[in-house]
């Protein structure tokens, strides 16, 4: 028996990583099970791949890096970052989709600039650009949610098409596309709530006429609405476990908010309404998961309110003049990049501190 | 004849250039720093010749004049850092042909034994040590730069080179360093086993 | 101009937490006396500033209140004996300090008599100068009783137009409960104190602070206060930690952030714990010096946790014990509370004058830190900070040891109250790498004022050695000229000019007696040292033909081993020279 | 060959590396990168240029004065360029025209001028000629490594388009190594060349490590130490 040596403070918080990310992953099952409904059971596979895959490639990361493998995965961001990539990408998309998506998040964006806390991007949505920028096809290939198409694929078939890319009829995703929307819409392809109406703009059509298009409903898309609220609920849950603080999505909605509303008021018949910025999209799984995310993100409160408007602005211009419909990953990353700026500028000032006169 | 334009004209932005730039050069010469004094600043001034040169001083004119960084056992790696950093020089390890770095020490005459020659104290550099001829010698503890110049030089090699003891006022918070004490008391002894918590 | 009302807003800081509390045991019952251990060891290094002069010696038999050592220069402390007894041993012991590392302690065997020596209270203090009541304090050895320890009357002393003087009882950290207990059972005395220091400080209010968790504390305080004092006020503050820090207390109540570098008494505020200001009263009309403390014994290791008058040297083991302390696995005996104690190795260390708590958890009350993972950029640590710091970007630099950038980030401004490493969620000792950087900090300062003084003198020797040389040439060139005008003097004397010629003589009678005014001092003092020298030796001749043949023969050996001593260094000199003459050459080749 | 020939051998090619180890050219090294072919074109390009300029410079220095040595280097270099920039117009017109801007840019390669300035301008024409052609090679050896890697992942092939450099017959030299229903557009986007150019220096600094840690530890000459006070 002997004493034991211990550095103050000798009492400690229970709150640990583990259980902040944890608390993460459970506030995220509302926001899955609506896309589970809405878009089938492709979403499900999706977060087994990714999850599998992030696991081994945490552990292979850290065993190569010296460290111990199993502690190293017992924080759960791994399986944090897993999630958020996989239910951002389309349920369907194949398999080594997801599989290069997660082995990217977690060996380039997270490993080799230093591990967990050490990466400057959100490994989720650099994970998400790689795959935007290299895969534009299968990374826009969303399925109409089933409030349209009647029907989603069963448990086996959305396997089938994400390993196979075919169902056991021998139809491609595009086909279940096809057969999906033609249903209803004539063969026309369905396309996500952003995407359709920046086609649509780029048709000459104006916001109004685009919004006739099957997949708004009464408020924003279909499906892709309640996917949002899911999502806003689960952030809540966050919010009021303290887990996140409300400067981040609050900073992020209020600009998206503001600037959308300069928008309408400035150009109704081009720039939509907030129903659809805040409601279509993945607007909510940004505002309380992604750009929450504390490694990446500005630390102090006045930093992270400017990092968060900043995201919310860039959405917001992406959106309405870029080359992407949804643009929550470039937002994320160019936000990113800014971080040690916002954190050198906001830094508080210290007790006593020569400048705060008296 | 366009190529003899060509020619000219170049020429001519050439000569223009280099009048503007051999004035600029001129004008706004930058006067160099005495970087001597940073350089000597940052030295510790044991002034033990380890670097080969007599003194701190000597070493940091030899440094600015484009000698090694790496060269001062008494400083360490972090004289050599914060060297590199001034003169934008890459930083090397310590250069072990001229020692190691070591614990700080300080010189401790054993009274009894010294025959009062003075040899020691006109070895010494910052004129650290007390006596007269044929007087006992005693070293001012606060004064010595343990750079053990003394040593040598002592007829009868009463001087040692001792350790700085650690004060608890200066202690470096290095837990590690507790030795382990039983609880039942009777065996509080310091082992090598460390029961440490720290990480 | 601080003025502060019963109503005046309380202001508030950033961050803090609110850790469990649990004073409950420890609180509730009245401070007891434990019984006096056999043996005391009363450390001579208990404050800051240098260790006080002993003034009593080995076998010694000492009075309680006997003073041990005198006030030392630098306002140093005395410690005095707290109770009566013998003096067994003046020697190393362990030191209640965080680097369990010996000072010299002087150690007392009980004669359990408790036998008081002379005690003079002061009397009328109106009579008084404040010179001297101050004087009066620092022999009684009272230091602050709530933090480091700092000689309570140099800090009267160094404070001049205190508007505000603070009396803190906010004991905000979670456990302690020395103070509450000392205001619920002296509120009398600490009034009495409080009062005694704003006659010193001059000041023109007193603000007693206490915490809103205190309810007894507070009405007790209340009760002493309405008799009279219509100056002192009585503010209850809201519980959060750490609002008795003494920065913190000052922009609770004035909403004024001390500078940094600068000292409360600059913004005309002085805080003092309700135990110095108990301490004050007890010397001031008792004559008693400050022999004991109130320490508050818990954790769930403890039988009965309780708080109790300790005598300064008793051995934590022993206050531990009487309080049936049962050791558990790897326990953990923590000196102070959770947020900022520090754990002992062993139970040897004695209680000193700051030694508030001692607290002995069991793993399941105060779980062992997990292994430190990595920071995950979070800002909880930044969202408590009081002092507005931003506690991982200072990990990161303490890490990668940029002294520097630490500076940069008012790493001296953290108080290292533990706020950020107890709500860290991946465990990091934040406050052990602020402490170990801090430490690294301060020695680099040591260094860099030693190395400065050390090229001073080295350039000063080294002008020294250049003066002496050109005096010995000046000295050389002149005597030199003298014998050549002598010369010259002479040379021309067989010439006319008589008047030129008396002067050459002139001079050179001058010259003449110059040098032998000169030469007869030197041969004088050579004599002396040659005669005491001669004295010497005959002595020790005499010593030595008075000791046995073998001694002599030793003393011969010792003789011969001299002369080879001189001769290798002469062997060496010669080689080293032609080394240095070969190197010089090198030198000036390259 | 003597010494100073294996210095600047081993320096251009690995422990200096312009584009490795002083990052040196980055602009048009991630720019052009995206086949082998145009990686070769570019590399050989800037390497006539470095050894012309090099030994230019070098013979040049004596005459040239101190302040405004900057712009006489820059124009013997874009001399230079503008003479390979004709001939690839002449002889390799494809080529010209998938390279484009990023040959008359190679004025603007800070590892020729850095060269002119570290190394030509202290040194004789025949030393400074070869410190051109090996910084050359290394920096076309880098350029050619990154394409290769670039244009594998991207379009599983090499040397796609290697006619435009070396006439009809290298139609021929087209490797298809595997072909991809969705290629990894990436790898020939810009941030590709970053990420590949980033693994390239990991990569040889892991190599240096591991090398040097095999290396055994030399054994210590105790240097004099000097007496800063004489002793009597």
């Amino acid at each position: 028996m002997s004493f034991f040596i211990a550095p103050s403070p000798h009492h400690h918080q229970k709150r640990t990583t583990t259980t902040i990310m944890r608390l993460v992953l459970l506030a995220m099952v509302p926001g899955v099970l609506a896309q589970l409904y809405f878009f089938g059971w492709g979403i499900f596979w999706q977060l087994i791949i990714a999850g599998s895959t992030a696991v081994i490639a945490e552990m292979l990361c850290l065993s190569a890096r010296n460290r111990s493998p199993v502690r190293g995965i017992q924080d759960y961001s791994a399986l944090v970052t897993a999630a958020l990539l996989a239910v951002s990408i389309p349920p369907l998309a194949p398999w080594w989709v997801i599989v290069i998506g997660t082995v990217f998040a977690i060996v380039v964006v997270k490993h080799l600039f230093g591990g967990i806390g050490h990466n400057i991007f959100n490994p989720a949505m650099a994970a998400y650009v790689l795959l935007l920028i290299s895969f534009p096809v299968q990374m826009t290939s969303w399925l109409p949610p089933v409030t349209l198409a009647g029907d989603t694929t069963s448990f086996i078939e959305s396997l089938r098409l994400i390993v196979f890319q075919f169902t056991s009829d021998g139809y491609s995703v595009n086909q279940v596309r096809a057969v999906a929307t033609g249903q209803l819409l004539d063969a026309v392809v369905m396309a996500t709530p952003l995407d359709q109406i920046k086609t649509d703009l780029a048709q000459g059509l104006t916001l109004s006429e685009s919004l006739r298009n099957p997949i708004f409903g009464a408020f924003a898309g279909h499906g892709w609405l309640w996917v949002n609220v899911a999502y806003l609920f689960g952030g809540l849950v966050l919010l009021q476990q303290r887990v996140i603080q409300w400067q981040i999505p609050g900073a992020l909605l209020g600009t998206l908010a503001v600037a959308t509303i300069i928008g309408s008021i400035v150009a109704p018949d081009t720039l939509p309404g907030l129903n659809i910025h805040w409601f279509s999209g993945g607007t909510m799984l940004a505002a309380f998961f992604i750009a929450t995310d504390p490694v990446s993100a500005a630390t102090s409160n006045r930093g992270k309110l400017i990092y968060a408007a900043l995201i919310g602005l860039l959405i917001y211009l992406i959106r309405s003049f870029g080359g992407y419909p949804d643009a929550i990953a470039f937002a994320v990353l160019l936000a990113n990049l800014c971080v040690p700026v916002i954190d050198q500028y906001t830094r508080p000032q210290a007790y006593g501190d020569v400048r705060g006169g008296q | 004849m366009s190529w003899l334009f060509g020619i000219l004209a170049l020429a001519a932005l050439a000569i223009i250039a280099g009048l503007i730039l051999g004035f600029a050069a001129i004008r706004f010469r930058v006067e160099s720093d005495p970087i001597v004094e940073q350089i000597d600043s940052l030295l510790p001034q044991t002034q033990c010749g380890q670097c080969g040169y007599p003194g701190c001083r000597p070493y940091a004119e030899a440094i600015a004049n484009g000698d090694e960084l790496n060269k001062c056992p008494p400083g360490g790696q972090a004289t050599i850092d914060k060297l590199a950093d001034l003169l934008g020089r890459e930083a090397k390890p310590l250069d072990a042909a001229h020692g190691e770095e070591d614990v700080k020490k300080v010189a401790v005459i054993r009274e009894d034994e010294c025959i009062g020659c003075t040899k020691c104290i006109q070895a010494c550099p910052v004129d650290a040590i007390m006596g007269a001829a044929r007087q006992m010698h005693t070293v001012i503890a606060d004064e010595c730069t343990g750079c053990d110049l003394c040593v040598e030089p002592c007829p009868v090699d009463c001087i040692d080179m001792v350790p700085v003891a650690i004060q608890p006022e200066r202690w470096k918070w290095d837990l590690e360093q507790i030795p382990v004490q039983y609880i039942d008391g009777s065996a509080s002894s310091p082992t090598t086993e460390q029961q440490v918590e720290t990480q | 101009m601080i003025e502060l009302t019963t109503t005046s807003p309380l202001h508030t800081f950033p961050g803090g937490i609110h850790p469990p509390e649990r004073k409950a045991p420890a609180n509730s019952t009245p401070t007891k006396r434990l019984p006096l251990a056999d043996r005391l060891y009363v450390s001579l290094r208990q404050h800051s500033g240098l260790i006080a002069e002993l003034c009593v010696s080995v076998g010694d038999r000492v009075t309680k209140g006997q003073p041990l050592s005198k006030p030392g220069v630098d306002n140093g402390l005395p410690v005095h004996a707290p109770t009566s007894g013998v003096i067994t041993a003046i020697t190393e012991h362990p030191l209640n300090h965080p680097s369990a590392l010996t000072g010299p302690t002087v150690c007392i065997e009980v004669d359990h008599l408790d036998e008081w020596g002379a005690r003079e209270p002061l009397g009328d203090l109106s009579t008084l100068s404040r010179r001297e009541i101050l004087n009066y304090l620092q022999t009684m050895g009272i230091a602050g009783l709530g933090g480091a320890g700092f000689p309570t009357a140099r800090k009267i002393a160094g404070a001049q137009g205190i508007d505000v003087l603070i009396i803190n009882g906010v004991e905000c950290e979670p456990y302690i409960a020395a103070d509450d207990r000392l205001m619920r059972e002296q509120s009398q005395g600490i009034l009495r104190g409080s009062k005694i220091l704003q006659e010193l400080t001059a000041a023109k209010q007193v603000v007693i602070a206490i915490e809103d968790n205190k309810p007894e504390a507070i009405a007790a305080m209340t009760a002493a206060l309405s008799t009279d004092n219509s100056d002192f006020i009585l503010r209850v503050i809201p519980t959060r930690y750490p609002s008795g820090g003494e920065k913190q207390l000052i922009q609770i109540l004035t909403g004024k952030q001390v500078p940094a570098n600068q000292l409360p008494a600059d913004i005309g505020v002085l805080v003092h714990n309700v135990g110095t200001a108990f301490a004050i009263a007890k010397a001031v009309d008792a004559g008693e010096p400050l022999l004991e403390r109130v320490v508050t014994v818990t954790g769930e290791t403890v039988a009965e946790p309780c708080t109790a008058w300790v005598p300064i040297g008793t051995p934590v083991g022993h206050v531990l014990q009487s309080c049936g302390f049962k050791a558990e696995p790897q326990q953990r005996v923590i000196i102070g509370g959770p947020m900022m104690g520090y754990t002992i190795p062993s139970l040897d260390v004695p209680v000193t004058k700051t030694t508030n708590c001692i607290l002995a958890p069991s793993a399941t009350e105060l779980r062992p830190a997990d292994e430190e993972m990595a920071c995950i950029r979070c800002g909880a640590c930044e969202q408590v900070c009081p002092a507005s710091l931003l506690p991982q970007q200072l990990q990161w630099l303490a890490k990668a040891k940029d002294y520097d950038g630490l500076k940069q980030h008012h790493l001296a401004d953290c108080i290292e109250c533990g706020a950020c490493a107890y709500v860290c969620p991946s465990e990091i000792p934040l406050v052990y790498y602020y402490r170990q950087a801090k430490a690294q900090i301060r020695e680099q300062l040591i260094e860099q004022q030693k190395s400065e003084i050390a090229r001073q003198r080295f350039e000063a020797r080294q002008a020294r050695l250049e003066r002496e040389k050109e005096e010995r040439l000046e000295k050389h060139r002149k005597a030199a000229e003298a014998r050549k005008a002598a010369q010259a003097a002479r040379a021309e004397s067989n010439e006319e000019d008589p008047v030129q010629a008396a002067l050459a003589r002139v001079k050179a009678r001058k010259a003449a007696q110059e040098e032998s005014a000169n030469a007869p001092a030197v041969d004088d003092k050579k004599d002396q040292v040659a005669a005491a020298v001669a004295r010497a030796k005959a002595r020790k001749a005499q010593r030595e033909a008075e000791q046995s043949s073998e001694a002599e023969s030793a003393a011969d050996d010792k003789k011969a081993q001299v002369a080879a001593a001189v001769a290798r260094a002469k062997a060496r000199k010669a080689e080293r020279e032609a080394a240095a003459q070969q190197a010089e050459k090198n030198g000036e080749d390259s | 060959m003597s010494t100073e020939y294996q210095t600047l051998a081993k320096d251009g090619l690995w422990e200096n590396n312009p584009a490795l180890v002083q990052l040196l050219g980055l602009c048009p090294l991630l720019a052009v990168t995206g086949t082998v072919t145009n990686a070769l074109g570019l590399g050989i390009a800037t390497m006539l240029v470095l050894v012309g300029s090099n030994i230019t410079v070098s013979l040049v220095r004596s005459w040239v004065p101190n302040e405004i040595r900057i712009p006489v280097f820059v124009i013997v270099i874009a001399t230079f360029v503008t003479l390979v920039e004709l001939t690839m117009n002449a002889f390799t017109y494809g080529l010209f025209m998938a390279l484009g801007i990023f040959i008359p840019l190679i004025v603007t390669n800070c590892a020729i001028i850095g060269r002119a300035e570290a190394y030509a301008s202290k040194n004789n024409w025949y030393h400074s000629a070869f410190d051109g052609l090996m910084m050359g090679i290394g920096f076309t050896l880098v350029l050619v490594a990154l394409g290769a890697l670039r244009e594998i992942l991207g379009q599983g092939t090499l040397f796609a388009g290697a006619e435009l450099l070396l006439g009809e017959w290298a139609r021929d030299l087209k490797i298809q190594l595997f072909s991809f229903d969705y290629p990894l557009l990436l790898a020939i986007l810009p941030p590709g060349a970053f990420l590949g150019m980033g693994f390239l220096i990991a990569g040889k600094n892991w190599i240096d490590g591991r090398r040097k840690a095999k290396l055994a530890k030399a054994p210590i000459e105790k240097a004099q130490r000097a007496r800063v006070t004489t002793v009597n």
